[in-house]
């Protein structure tokens, strides 16, 4: 029992990367509403980040500035890279919450069956 | 000079990207378009100097910023990389001129500025992933194209248009999300990002098929799966093509489907290699499947298809699968074809499409009920048409036969005969869907709409038919293509095995 | 000349030019071509030549022998009378289509390897169909798909067995081939098709009639000759051969004799003919191969001049049914003149098929096959009543039909001269033929024998039919589709195939909803669970696509861990 | 796609098997004399002429001309029987 528990504590990390991750597939699937599936992207895409994020980061690690005093770096790699993530994250984001306005504009909902009734109408 | 040439592979990459913030800076569609013009004919000449260089002294490897790989970006082009990025960037230069009319008279003059800007930054992405030798840097690139194609495929005039770039936007991403999940997977596996630094690692005995090695290939092949549009992730691409404006479908397909395929090809055999990606991870089996569902099930789609938009598009999902399915073969004829026909179908879809963006021009609507007649109205048009679609169907003399027959013989030689029965029968659906769109264009008696209409400007027309002649040249001198992809695939076959 | 250009290639690229040239120029262009390619053939030496490689693979463009020489000789005469028949129009999309299509026949039949021979083959069927979608009716069209369909089939078996036999034998050239591998048996079926064997040659019938009257006598001459011509190379003495040919030489004669139809009589009787040529190829020998060569060429001349003759008919009155003709040769005496010529060169002395079918008729009886001789006698005999007599009979004798049509327009009447000059030719100085077939042979055709025999053939045939038509048993001509093969696949195949159709739509349906609407349900679950809006249990296009995604990549790992 | 349609008359109703003929003319004393008198020069010259065919059967008296009167006239009886079997009317298989 004991063990279990400090196994998952070692990957504990990991737990809440795939619960993110799949929380975050699971609102894209299952909501209609536009914007609540844009949510659901950028969770998922939060889940993403912390996979990389989390492994480089090592307990009693400085940041990686070079001095005698310090031995133990952590690694900037995953840090930068998710840095540029983040990024491309908001730019869809925002694209997307863009093109959700102009459906809004076009349909006068951003319900997905509610578009989708509109037309089969035609 | 030669720093220029030393130069070659980011300039093929930055110089879009730049080119795009100097569009940006135009005021009126005009100058906008004549920037862009000057921008994407030199996309061509860069590719093809790369082409020439690594025929010449073999693959490239530029240091991004004078860091070596591992640890800084590598831009490597070897003889597949620089296939596609003459794909590319000829298939880009070739449309501008096509396009000045096309667009104009498809979106509003504000936004051209806009559709030019977000075109070339898509340009700049599709090429920026295939010069790319760094996992994340492609990540980058992927998205930099996939949201300039959203904004592309938005700009349409219908309001559809919008929510066909919704559903691609959301697919696209999460596409885009498993594949950094695979590299994130990969990463952690090998500490190395850079691609062939990967491979090599992958390669070490001592790796012996970790189960997070699997998992990455599995995340990394959905995931690029979505952006090539293998079925059943295709769902979001009819609609996009169908809404997209004309200009804009023209270049999607035929180019951003075929970049991801290039990317899986990259992945399933420079990176993890054939050992692991088919013998471990059953990929043969898993594409032969969806390709086969692709190539008969996406067809028949087309044959009931109405709006000719839709149609090509469900065709092209078809053609996709040739192409995986030569992936899927894993031998050099097999992998001979699929890759000739990322050219082949990139040269006829192309002109395909633009033949629909021209009936769109002159007439304003691309259904097939509407077009009846219209081959006795605007001959050369649909003549682009007729020819682009034998080549769909594989006639000889066109490039759809070389590629297929490629297929065939690489599925002779893993000793699948239904495989070549499969082949030759799906080309026959081709034959009725692009039938029935000769049988109305030429015999049945134009409505006074089409009476009006006539061929357009040679602005149009000429783009259409210079990829049409291409399409036939490479149908009966297979020198340039399928030389080239054989000599791709042998070393993709043979490098890491 | 050109190089070593195929006089097939000249055409070909000739027809490109069709759509840009108007009035004479293009009909001066057109005469023109065939004339060229005569002369590039005659340039040419006896060899391999054009060898060049495709993807590593060598090919001959042009292989010149007795066999292809001749074939190539009469396809270029035949395709000159055909443009000159066809310049009573001015539809250059059919004239273009026309050139193509004898060009690939011709390209076809010099073909040294299976990649060039297959893509001639597949551009004879491509562009043939144009000629019967030039007719521009409803039937026309409907029939042209089918045949498209069944020619382009044919090409598929063909590229089929050329890719198995390549992978068997690692060669591509084309020669005789055994039948004991699968790649050799497919590209016999691909040419029994083409070649209407027995079941699989209904599509002719059905075609042919309903191309335009000058589209028809254009494939006439090529589709089934080149057939023909790709037995002789490829299955030269192949025993199965004989019993085919021989039901071809007789079951169509009937189905000729019933129809009403003209140009679809002549169709039969095509068939008929073909019989007689697959038997000698079935015998193999070297005078039976000459034999099969000698009457191809001398069927290509004679029943294009009955399609041309019918086709005149058909151009000045809209029909070529017997029941709506008769009595025509008041006004039209020239054609039916002509039209007799072409009847009775499938067997009167003086004249073509007399010199050639004896030759068949020789090699069958020389191997001592009595039972082939003594039916093919006899089908010679009813070829002749459903040939010679039949049609001139019914369309210029008959019962009169009042129709008092012009008389066919000059180029027409110009080629058919032509067609009959040709018969007459061979038939007066045979050894002109015997000194170009494959084997060269010095046959004496001018027996009293043999001119006895044949006039006696031909007296009591004629006196059958005169005694049936005073005792009124003659079969009067009444419109009416007669069920052939086709209702295998017309009929029983289209209902099977709406069957099939159906339950495939089922299933695909079953499929899809299944997964939908497990996708739907777990959806609907999931709205449940998540509160006032989940009223809707319908699914939602995105949330779908991404379902499946999920599905993939589960499968996947799945795959990957068991 | 009805300009010009030379099939169109097929629309007219279709005749059957019960619709009136035209009636034929019987074959003219002229031809009947010429075929007569043919076919009575060919079976006398038969007996004059030497075969050298390798079949027995060949040396029988007028064997070519009795051979192709019996095919003749069974064809032409065969194809009248088998037409009330096999025809159909024109659209049959359009229906």
């Amino acid at each position: 029992m004991r063990d279990a528990i400090l196994r998952f504590a070692e990957h504990y990390n990991y737990v809440v990367t795939i619960f993110l991750m799949v929380a975050g597939l699971f609102i894209v699937i299952a909501r209609g509403n536009m914007i609540k599936k844009l949510i659901g992207l950028s969770v998922f895409q939060t889940s993403v980040y912390l996979l990389y994020v989390g492994p480089s980061k090592i307990i009693g690690g400085t940041a990686p500035i070079l001095d005698p005093a310090f031995k133990v770096y952590t690694n900037p790699l995953p840090h930068v890279l998710i840095l540029t993530a983040i990024v491309v994250g908001v730019a869809v984001l925002s694209l997307g919450l863009a093109l959700v306005v102009r459906i809004k504009e076009a349909y006068g909902t951003i319900e997905e069956d509610e578009i989708f009734a509109q037309e089969t109408d035609e | 000079m030669s720093a220029l040439e030393s130069q070659l592979p980011i300039l093929q990459v930055i110089v879009p990207l730049v080119g795009a913030v100097l569009v940006a800076l135009m005021r009126g569609g005009r100058s906008a378009w004549a920037v862009a013009l000057v921008i994407t004919w030199t996309m061509p000449v860069i590719s093809i100097l790369l082409m020439r260089k690594v025929l010449a002294t073999g693959p490239i490897s530029y240091h991004l910023g004078g860091w070596a790989p591992p640890i800084g970006i590598e831009y490597r082009v070897d003889l597949l990389a620089a296939f596609v990025l003459v794909l590319v960037s000829v298939v880009g230069a070739a449309l501008m001129p096509f396009a000045r009319r096309s667009v104009a008279s498809e979106i509003d003059g504000d936004k051209q500025v806009w559709f030019y800007t977000m075109y070339l930054l898509c340009l700049a992405g599709l090429l920026g992933i295939t010069i790319t030798a760094d996992a994340f840097n492609l990540f980058v690139f992927l998205e930099i194209s996939s949201l300039a194609t959203y904004v592309l495929i938005a700009l349409g005039r219908d309001r559809r248009a919008l929510l066909a770039a919704y559903q691609y936007l959301i697919m696209g991403t999460i596409g885009a999300t498993f594949y950094v999940i695979g590299v994130g997977l990969l990463y952690l596996v090998t500490g190395s990002l850079n691609i062939y630094d990967i491979a090599s690692r992958l390669a070490d005995p001592a790796m012996q098929n970790p189960r997070p090695v699997m998992a990455a290939l599995a995340f990394i092949v959905v995931g690029i799966s979505l952006k090539l549009a293998l079925f059943p992730l295709h769902v979001w691409l009819p609609g996009a093509y169908a809404h997209a404006p004309s200009f804009a479908s023209a270049f999607l397909a035929g180019t951003a489907t075929k970049v991801a395929i290039y990317v899986l090809i990259r992945f399933a055999f420079s990176v993890f290699g054939v050992a692991i990606s088919f013998e471990t991870l059953p990929l043969t089996e898993v594409l032969v499947v969806l390709s086969l569902a692709a190539m008969f099930i996406a067809s028949i789609i087309a044959v009931f298809e109405t709006n000719l938009k839709r149609m090509l598009a469900y065709s092209s999902l078809g053609q996709v699968g040739y192409i995986t399915l030569g992936i899927a073969l894993a031998n050099t004829q097999g992998l001979t074809g699929g890759i000739v026909h990322l050219l082949n179908h990139a040269l006829m879809k192309t002109a395909l499409f633009m033949a629909l963006g021209a009936i769109a021009y002159r007439l304003g609507s691309v259904k097939l009920d509407a077009i009846a007649g219209i081959g006795r109205r605007m001959p050369w048009t649909m003549a682009v048409f007729v020819l682009g679609g034998m080549a769909l169907v594989g006639v000889p003399g066109t490039a759809g036969f070389v590629s297929k027959w490629y297929l065939a013989i690489g599925a002779v030689e893993k000793g699948w005969w239904p495989l070549v029965f499969a082949i030759l029968i799906s080309s026959l659906i081709a034959v009725v869907y692009v039938g029935r769109v000769v049988e109305v264009a030429w015999f049945r008696e134009p409505s006074p709409a089409v009476e009006k209409c006539t061929d357009p400007p040679l602005s149009m027309l000429i783009p259409m038919l210079v990829l049409t002649a291409a399409t036939i040249y490479f149908g009966i001198d297979t020198e340039a293509s399928a030389g080239m992809a054989l000599k791709a695939a042998e070393t993709l076959l043979g490098g890491l095995k | 000349m050109i190089g070593e250009m195929s006089p097939g290639l000249i055409l070909v690229l000739g027809a490109v030019l069709v759509p840009f040239l108007k009035g004479q120029a293009r009909a001066a262009w057109m005469l023109a071509l065939p004339i060229i390619g005569l002369m590039q053939l005659l340039s040419l030496p006896m060899g391999d030549l054009g060898q060049t490689t495709l993807a590593g693979v060598p090919l001959t463009t042009m292989r010149v022998d007795g066999l292809s020489w001749l074939f190539g000789f009469v396809f270029l005469f035949a395709a000159f009378i055909g443009i000159l028949y066809n310049l009573y129009h001015d539809d250059p999309l059919q004239h273009a289509a026309g050139l193509v299509y004898a060009g690939s026949a011709i390209g076809a039949v010099f073909a040294g390897d299976l990649v060039t021979f297959f893509l001639y083959w597949e551009g004879t069927a491509i562009a043939s169909v144009f000629l019967i979608w030039a007719s521009g009716t409803e039937r026309a069209y409907r029939a042209g798909m089918r045949y498209l369909i069944i020619q382009i089939g044919s090409g598929v078996i063909l590229l089929a067995g050329i890719l198995i036999h390549h992978h068997a034998t690692g060669s591509l050239a084309f020669t005789k081939f055994g039948l004991d591998a699968p790649g050799a048996m497919l590209i016999l079926l691909a040419i029994g098709i083409k070649c209407a064997f027995p079941l699989l040659g209904s599509w002719l019938p059905d075609a042919y009639p309903q191309a335009t009257p000058g589209g028809t006598v254009l494939l006439s001459a090529f589709t089934t000759k080149l057939a023909i011509y790709a037995l002789a190379r490829a299955f030269p003495g192949t025993g199965i051969l004989i019993p085919i040919g021989l039901v071809m030489a007789v079951v169509p004669l009937i189905y000729a004799m019933m129809e009403n139809d003209l140009r679809r009589t002549l169709a039969y009787t095509l068939n008929n003919q073909l019989g007689f040529m697959v038997v000698a190829v079935g015998i193999g020998t070297e005078m039976a191969i000459s034999g099969a060569a000698a009457q191809a060429f001398v069927h290509v001349v004679y029943k294009s001049l009955l399609f041309m003759a019918i086709g005149a008919v058909l151009y000045r009155t809209g029909t070529a049914e017997a029941s709506a003709l008769g009595g025509l040769r008041a006004t039209m005496p020239l054609t039916a003149a002509l039209c007799i010529i072409g009847g009775l060169s499938i067997a009167s002395p003086l004249l073509g098929g007399f010199v050639a079918k004896s030759l068949i008729l020789s090699a069958a009886m020389k191997d001592g096959y009595f039972w082939v001789w003594l039916i093919l006698l006899g089908a010679s005999a009813g070829a002749f009543v459903a040939t010679a007599i039949k049609i001139p009979y019914a369309a210029f004798f008959a019962a009169d039909s009042g129709k008092r049509p012009e008389e066919a327009p000059k180029p027409m009447l110009a080629a058919m001269s032509l067609a009959a000059l040709a018969s007459l030719i061979v038939g007066l100085w045979p050894s002109l033929l015997y000194g170009a077939l494959p084997f060269p042979m010095t046959y004496d055709a001018y027996t009293l024998e043999h001119v006895v025999t044949q006039l006696q053939l031909m007296a009591f045939a004629t006196l059958a039919m005169v005694v049936m038509v005073a005792l009124g048993l003659y079969p009067f001509e009444r419109p009416g589709q007669l069920l052939g093969a086709d209702w295998l696949y017309r009929g029983l195949g289209y209902r099977l195939l709406r069957w099939i159709e159906a339950a495939a739509n089922a299933a695909w349906t079953s499929i899809v909803g299944g997964v939908t609407s497990a996708s739907g349900a777990t959806v609907a679950w999931a709205r449940s669970l998540h509160g006032p809006d989940g009223l809707f249990g319908r699914t939602w296009p995105t949330g779908t696509m991404a379902l499946w995604t999920t599905v993939m990549l589960g499968a996947y790992l799945i795959l990957a861990f068991v | 796609m009805e300009a010009g349609d030379i099939h169109s008359k097929s629309a007219a109703p279709i005749p059957t098997d019960d619709a009136p003929r035209r009636p034929v003319p019987p074959p003219s004393p002229a031809l009947k004399f010429g075929v007569g008198s043919a076919v009575v020069l060919l079976a006398f010259a038969d007996l004059f002429i030497q075969k050298h065919g390798s079949f027995a059967i060949e040396h029988t008296p007028v064997f070519y001309g009795s051979l192709a009167f019996l095919v003749a006239g069974a064809l032409i009886i065969v194809a009248e029987a088998l037409r009330h079997l096999l025809s159909r009317p024109e659209d049959h298989y359009d229906r």
